[in-house]
């Protein structure tokens, strides 16, 4: 079902056509990283380090270098030290440890063999001496007075420093007198909160093949959001100039903001340099959760004002992100969720803890969510203090154009009272709530992003045409590339073939995060179609004899009157005699990205013996601005949801005293399966963002916001607890339902 | 390492015997996860799925047989055999997904020797017997004394497990196995409550009730069955008071630990609440000759 | 570590390969024949992305060791279509649009088919359980299931 | 001249202001303009800030050209998932 707010007609953007990439990928010949094999291929395994936090003594390889297929053995000794205000510093301590491990699992040396099985026989072999170190887990270990440094390269971002700290950064914004609001409000309702470590969970693990040739250039085939990305960062780890790097795009199979930064390729780079064989790295599922991306942990203290009538008069919010061991952590702004109402008076405090656990990495809409799950909380227990409707109250404070941001620059054009009211003229919200169960409410928006986009469209000769992008297609996204060109061009969508060119083959694009893909690179395809089309109609008028003024382009044809129009088959197969090939690139830096917001509604039960929660029905509302993909928007949509079905019911980091992770595996870092799960009903509201040429909003990230305190909520109205803690797992309700 | 699959069980003894050491294996799904986490390979692997005797079910006057290294997935697709024993059969369709039950054995469930394994429960509710290939014959032993605790058996050093047999349960007698998992598939058992009963004239007369994943092995608890036989039937409903006795004495039995999986306090609510449901569905089975 | 000698027949073509003998199916569908259609998303039976049929049962061949493979029949993927033509699932998974990333997908339809091939029809549920050792990370699982009843529905129709 | 609204912990270097204006035809202008009358804020706001303007927001505003009337939003680095 879509709402359309006056949005125009287009032939192909909004329809759902079968995606271009999709024959390889149901047929099992769609190349992931892990799918490549080079002649001559060696593979390579890491030493991770068993403490939560330790001096490295001494590494001892000699034996492992001297075991049967063992071709090169690096260290952090292999790699140049960063200077500690270098911006990928952070990355590059956790490519390689240097002198300190900072969680268990950090990567310490790495072995490249003949065979999987040679590799990891070597690591075993090898010897280091640690010094244990005092490991931090929890942000209040981290923040206590005279607490033991987590990372001792730390210095806090934002704020004045004397030094090391285990503070990564802390920001406040504050608008209005909230102490005066408090003290005049009808109603204050104050909460804390606290949310688990959750992963991106995305099934390929990591994975690249490296080659470096004796000419010193490498070769890199990686899965990840950005090629370009893992160039640059591959480059400065290494101390390379970037020239010397070239990455092809693999298929990626999944990353939900996991794979916008690397882990793996400085170290194939240099086994390859090493050993002078191309070499392939694919880390295990239990690497992936030890030692790639979680999303923060966090704990949260909320406190809402309101009027007898349901206005919201003031929010004074503490937030606090336990973001690893690292500090290029940079989420804080997904605090700024509260902005979704308009509330006159703010203060919002947000910092960043560290402790020793695996860098934590953006996860959809960073950081969004944890905010999202404690203020939609405490506003649904304010709707049912004052019997309030929890989409009314929502409707009386929603932010709508021109009110202002939690930074004070104020939104856009957005959709949140479209979103909020088409849910409460759904069939859903419309239904009874079935016997036995009870309806949570809950929404959010993420801010999405721009950056930089390039765009090649070639035409063929045949009046084909080929759109060349710099996006790794993580959704679905080259459909949308080739149904806006399609659209521009007047060409039949499946005459386009979307490609996703390497790093020497494309101009420089920025990583596919902040639900920017069709955003920016489809603008970047939209202004290279448009300048295309100029080109189209000189070289019509060279073959009709008219004047350019006399052309103008029509649903992929070339009209002037008095004469048939020219398609563009007509044109391009007049190329050579015109002017030669007909390509042109786009490239752009694009602001303007939309803020998408999304309602969610959800029915279910909770089974009062056992702490079991059941999800009965589902519906998640969002603006997609215009859903070039209808399907692949929904996609988006129950894809954002389920994941956040996850966060509140079952996902969790398990840590042992020691900052072991106990549940590194899928059997037991519980990921939503098909049977959790009812349909996924979705509503795409569609309130054109101005400043996109078809009104494009991103939608990937938004998703994942309302989920948490959509369940709560609704936990809340079957049982009459209040779950403050995530995941609300069955122990954890059962425990909060015998207290209350 | 080396694999091996001999054809008959002599051949498998014959090659345990010759390479201390090596295990014996059906699905490998617990198997295949323990090499992945870095337990040492065994030098030789004894794949057990070609010999034709572990791989049979039969059911012959009065009594099934059940190779040990038969997929679950063979029974619980056997009407029969879910039909006499729908309690056992809901603890093999549980373990895992169905590419876990195309693989997954009752001896293998048994054998690795998981305090929560969910036939487990279920089989010695039903007083099922192992039949295991010693150096030089067999022995038969109940199911409940074969494992000794978490990763351990009393199964000497190259013996394994043939088959299981059990009996025909009576037309008044049925089973129920439930367990709690936080998913609704793809985990392991926090808990799991196995009943076994009789009904007649509405009397529940004979009752056996066993614990999974609350102790360091499956548990009877002799005070849960005492605390249903003897309680009157009435509209297909138990006796709310024997119902509550069972549930405590269910708990009470708990001997369970904090894990990742669940705490000391679910896990011994639950055991409760679980076995109350599981007696509940027994007597329904039993009445309708389930 | 020993080699073997594995005879069996893959997508209907009889192939030999050598293999280790710790080596998984995955890995020797993989690498010593080319068929990277299975994908490994865990090695340990939880994710299924590794699904393939084995004398027409399903299985994750992760947990399979290649020795285990000698004299069977074995469906992956890569040969489910019909020569040139999709099967009916490939089809309505693409009509549906049941795949993002795609990394799930093959194992997803191969569990799919198997539930189809012993159940045409399959309620949602049924559906969900059957797919419940296939984790898929981006779709919410919704449109997998409905583009299996789609696929359901196609494949009465053609039968009749 | 064109305002500049500060985020709270850009405070310290205004005495409190939350909002103060500074003349200049980039933002980079404005920076450079702030960094005189309040020392150490022109680089925080460099290296530890995104601008938002317009409407829009850029993670490297320096070029960007500004009005009398242009309101300029200094906010923490934005990302994405």
């Amino acid at each position: 079902m879509t709402v359309t707010d006056d949005r125009p007609t287009y032939k192909w953007v909004g329809t759902r056509p079968i995606r271009h990439d999709g024959y390889e990928k149901v047929t099992g010949k769609a190349r992931f990283a892990a799918d490549l094999d080079l002649p001559g291929q060696l593979h390579a395994a890491y030493l991770r380090s068993p403490h939560g936090h330790a001096r490295i003594l001494s590494i001892d390889t000699a034996a492992a270098a001297g075991m049967p297929g063992v071709k090169a053995v690096v260290t952090g000794a292999d790699f140049p030290d960063l200077d500690p205000t270098d911006p990928n510093f952070d990355v590059s301590v956790n490519v390689m440890a240097r002198g300190t491990v900072l969680y268990n699992g950090h990567a310490l040396a790495a072995v490249a063999a003949s065979t999987r099985a040679e590799a990891a026989a070597a690591v075993a072999a090898i010897q280091v001496e640690y010094e244990l170190l005092p490991v931090i887990l929890t942000l209040e270990e981290s923040m206590a007075d005279g607490a033991p440094l987590v990372n001792e390269h730390n210095i806090t971002k934002f704020v004045e420093s004397d030094g090391p700290s285990n503070l990564a950064t802390s920001n406040v914004v504050e608008r209005g007198d909230v102490e005066a609001a408090f003290a005049a409000a009808d109603l204050v309702v104050e909460r804390e909160f606290d949310t688990a470590y959750v992963h991106q969970g995305y099934i390929e693990p990591h994975a690249c093949v490296v080659d470096v040739g004796p000419n010193g250039k490498a070769d890199i085939w990686a899965s990840s959001q950005g090629h370009f990305m893992v160039r640059a960062l591959t480059a400065s780890v290494l101390g390379w100039e970037t020239s010397r790097i070239k990455v092809t795009p693999a298929e990626i199979g999944g990353g939900f903001g996991g794979k916008t930064t690397i882990y793996l390729e400085p170290v194939a780079a240099r086994l390859s340099e090493k050993s002078g064989r191309p070499v392939k790295l694919v880390l295990t599922r239990e690497e992936v959760l030890r030692a790639t991306g979680p999303a923060p942990a966090s704990k949260s203290r909320i406190k809402i004002a309101a009027s007898n009538d349901g206005e919201l008069t003031a929010i004074d919010c503490w937030f606090g992100y336990v973001v690893g061991c690292t500090n290029d952590f940079a989420g804080l702004v997904g605090a700024m969720s509260v902005a979704s109402y308009k509330f006159p008076n703010l203060k919002l405090e947000a910092i960043g803890a560290l402790t020793n656990t695996p860098k934590s990495a953006a996860y959809r809409a960073p950081s969004a969510p944890q905010a999202a799950f404690a203020i939609e909380s405490v506003i649904d227990e304010i709707a049912q203090t004052l019997d309030m409707d929890p989409i009314d109250i929502r409707l009386r404070n929603a932010v709508v154009e021109g009110d202002p941001t939690a930074m004070g620059m104020p939104h856009p054009r957005i959709g949140f009272v479209e979103c909020l009211e088409a849910l409460r003229d759904s069939d859903h919200y419309r239904s009874p709530v079935p016997d036995g169960a009870a309806r949570g409410i809950g929404a959010g928006f993420w801010f999405n992003i721009g950056e930089q986009s390039s765009a090649t469209v070639n035409l063929n000769e045949d009046g084909t045409a080929t759109v060349i992008t710099g996006s790794p297609d993580i959704g679905g996204s080259r459909a949308s590339m080739a149904l806006m060109a399609a659209e521009e061009l007047g060409i039949d969508v499946y005459s386009i073939t979307p490609v996703v060119a390497d790093t020497e083959s494309v101009g420089f694009t920025d990583v596919t995060e902040g639900s920017r893909a069709t955003f920016s690179t489809g603008m970047a395809v939209v202004n290279a179609c448009r300048d295309l089309i100029e080109e189209l109609r000189a070289r019509a008028a060279t073959i009709l004899g008219v004047d350019l003024d006399a052309v103008t382009w029509v649903d992929g044809t070339a009209v002037t009157d008095g004469k048939d129009p020219l398609p563009l088959s007509a044109i391009t197969a007049k190329a050579k005699s015109t002017g030669g090939p007909l390509t042109v690139t786009a490239s752009l830096n694009a602001g303007g990205a939309g803020p998408s917001f999304a309602v969610h509604c959800c029915d279910l039960t909770v089974d009062e013996e056992t702490g079991q929660v059941t999800i009965l029905r589902y519906t998640a509302v969002q603006d997609a601005g215009t859903a070039i993909h209808p399907s692949y928007v929904e996609g988006q949509l129950q894809g954002g949801t389920v994941q956040g079905i996850g966060w509140a019911l079952n996902e969790e980091y398990i840590f042992d005293d020691a900052g072991s992770m106990e549940n590194a595996s899928f059997l037991d870092y519980r990921i939503p399966v098909a049977s959790d799960l009812p349909m996924i009903d979705t509503i795409v509201v569609e309130v054109p963002n101005p400043a996109h040429p078809y009104g494009v909003r991103g939608v990937g990230e938004t998703g994942i916001v309302p989920p948490m305190a959509t369940v709560a909520n609704a936990i809340t109205r079957a049982t009459s607890i209040r779950m403050t803690s995530l995941p609300m797992s069955p122990p954890k309700i059962l425990a909060a339902l015998d207290t209350d | 390492m080396r694999y091996t699959s001999p054809t008959t069980v002599d051949e498998a003894r014959s090659l345990l015997a010759e390479h201390p050491g090596s295990r014996v294996f059906a699905g490998a799904t617990d198997l295949v996860p323990q090499m992945r986490s870095g337990r040492p390979a065994p030098p030789v692997l004894v794949d057990l799925k070609k010999i034709a005797q572990l791989m049979s079910v039969t059911h012959e006057n009065g009594q099934w047989t059940i190779g040990a290294a038969t997929p679950t997935a063979n029974l619980t697709r056997n009407h029969d055999f879910t039909a006499m024993f729908p309690g056992l059969s809901e603890a093999m369709g549980l373990i895992g997904s169905d590419q876990i039950q195309n693989r997954s054995s009752l001896g293998g469930n048994l054998a690795n020797a998981s305090p929560a394994a969910d036939s487990v429960p279920a089989m010695i509710a039903n007083g099922v017997q192992a039949v295991i290939a010693t150096a030089d014959g067999t022995r038969t032993v109940p199911v409940a004394e074969i494992v000794t605790g978490p990763g351990r058996t009393s199964l000497a050093d190259g013996e394994f497990i043939v088959e299981f047999t059990l009996a025909d349960t009576p037309a008044d007698t049925s089973d129920a196995y439930l367990r709690m998992i936080p998913r609704t598939e793809m985990d392991i058992a926090i808990v799991g409550s196995a009943v076994r009963l009789t009904v007649s004239d509405n009397i529940i007369t004979d009752a056996t009730v066993v614990l999974g994943a609350v102790a360091p092995t499956a548990v009877t608890v002799p005070d849960a069955g005492a605390a249903l036989i003897g309680a009157a039937i009435n509209a297909g409903q138990i006796d709310d008071s024997a119902l509550n006795t069972l549930a405590d004495a269910a708990s009470a039995a708990c001997d369970p630990i904090d894990d990742k999986r669940g705490t000391v306090a679910y896990r011994r609510r639950v055991a409760g609440v679980l076995t109350r449901r599981a007696a509940a569905t027994a007597v329904e089975r039993a009445q309708n000759g389930a | 570590m020993s080699r073997t000698h594995i005879t069996c027949t893959v997508n209907g073509d009889p192939v030999d390969f050598l293999a280790s003998d710790g080596t998984s199916l995955l890995d020797a569908l993989r690498d010593e024949l080319g068929l990277t259609g299975a994908k490994e998303g865990c090695g340990t039976g939880d994710c299924g992305a590794c699904s393939v049929l084995i004398d027409g049962r399903l299985n994750c061949s992760c947990l399979v060791f290649a020795p285990e493979a000698e004299g069977t029949e074995i469906v992956t993927v890569e040969g489910i279509a019909d020569d040139d033509r999709l099967h009916p699932l490939q089809q309505t998974f693409l009509e549906g649009a049941a795949l993002q990333c795609g990394i799930c997908t093959p194992g997803v339809l191969i569990a799919a088919k198997a539930l189809l091939d012993a159940n045409p029809d399959p309620t949602e549920t049924e559906i969900r359980y059957a797919l419940a050792g296939n984790l898929c990370r981006c779709t919410g699982y919704d449109k997998i299931v409905r583009s299996v009843q789609e696929a359901a529905v196609q494949l009465k129709g053609a039968a009749r | 001249m064109p305002r500049v609204h500060l985020m709270s912990d850009h405070r310290r270097f205004t005495g409190g202001e939350a909002v103060v204006e500074a003349g200049g035809a980039t933002v980079g202008a404005v920076i450079a303009e702030l960094e005189q009358r309040f020392p150490g804020l022109g680089d925080a706001l460099t290296h530890g800030a995104s601008a938002g303007v317009n409407g829009e927001i850029h993670s490297e505003p320096q070029y960007l050209e500004v009005d009398p009337d242009t309101d300029i939003y200094f906010v923490a680095p934005l990302t994405g998932g």
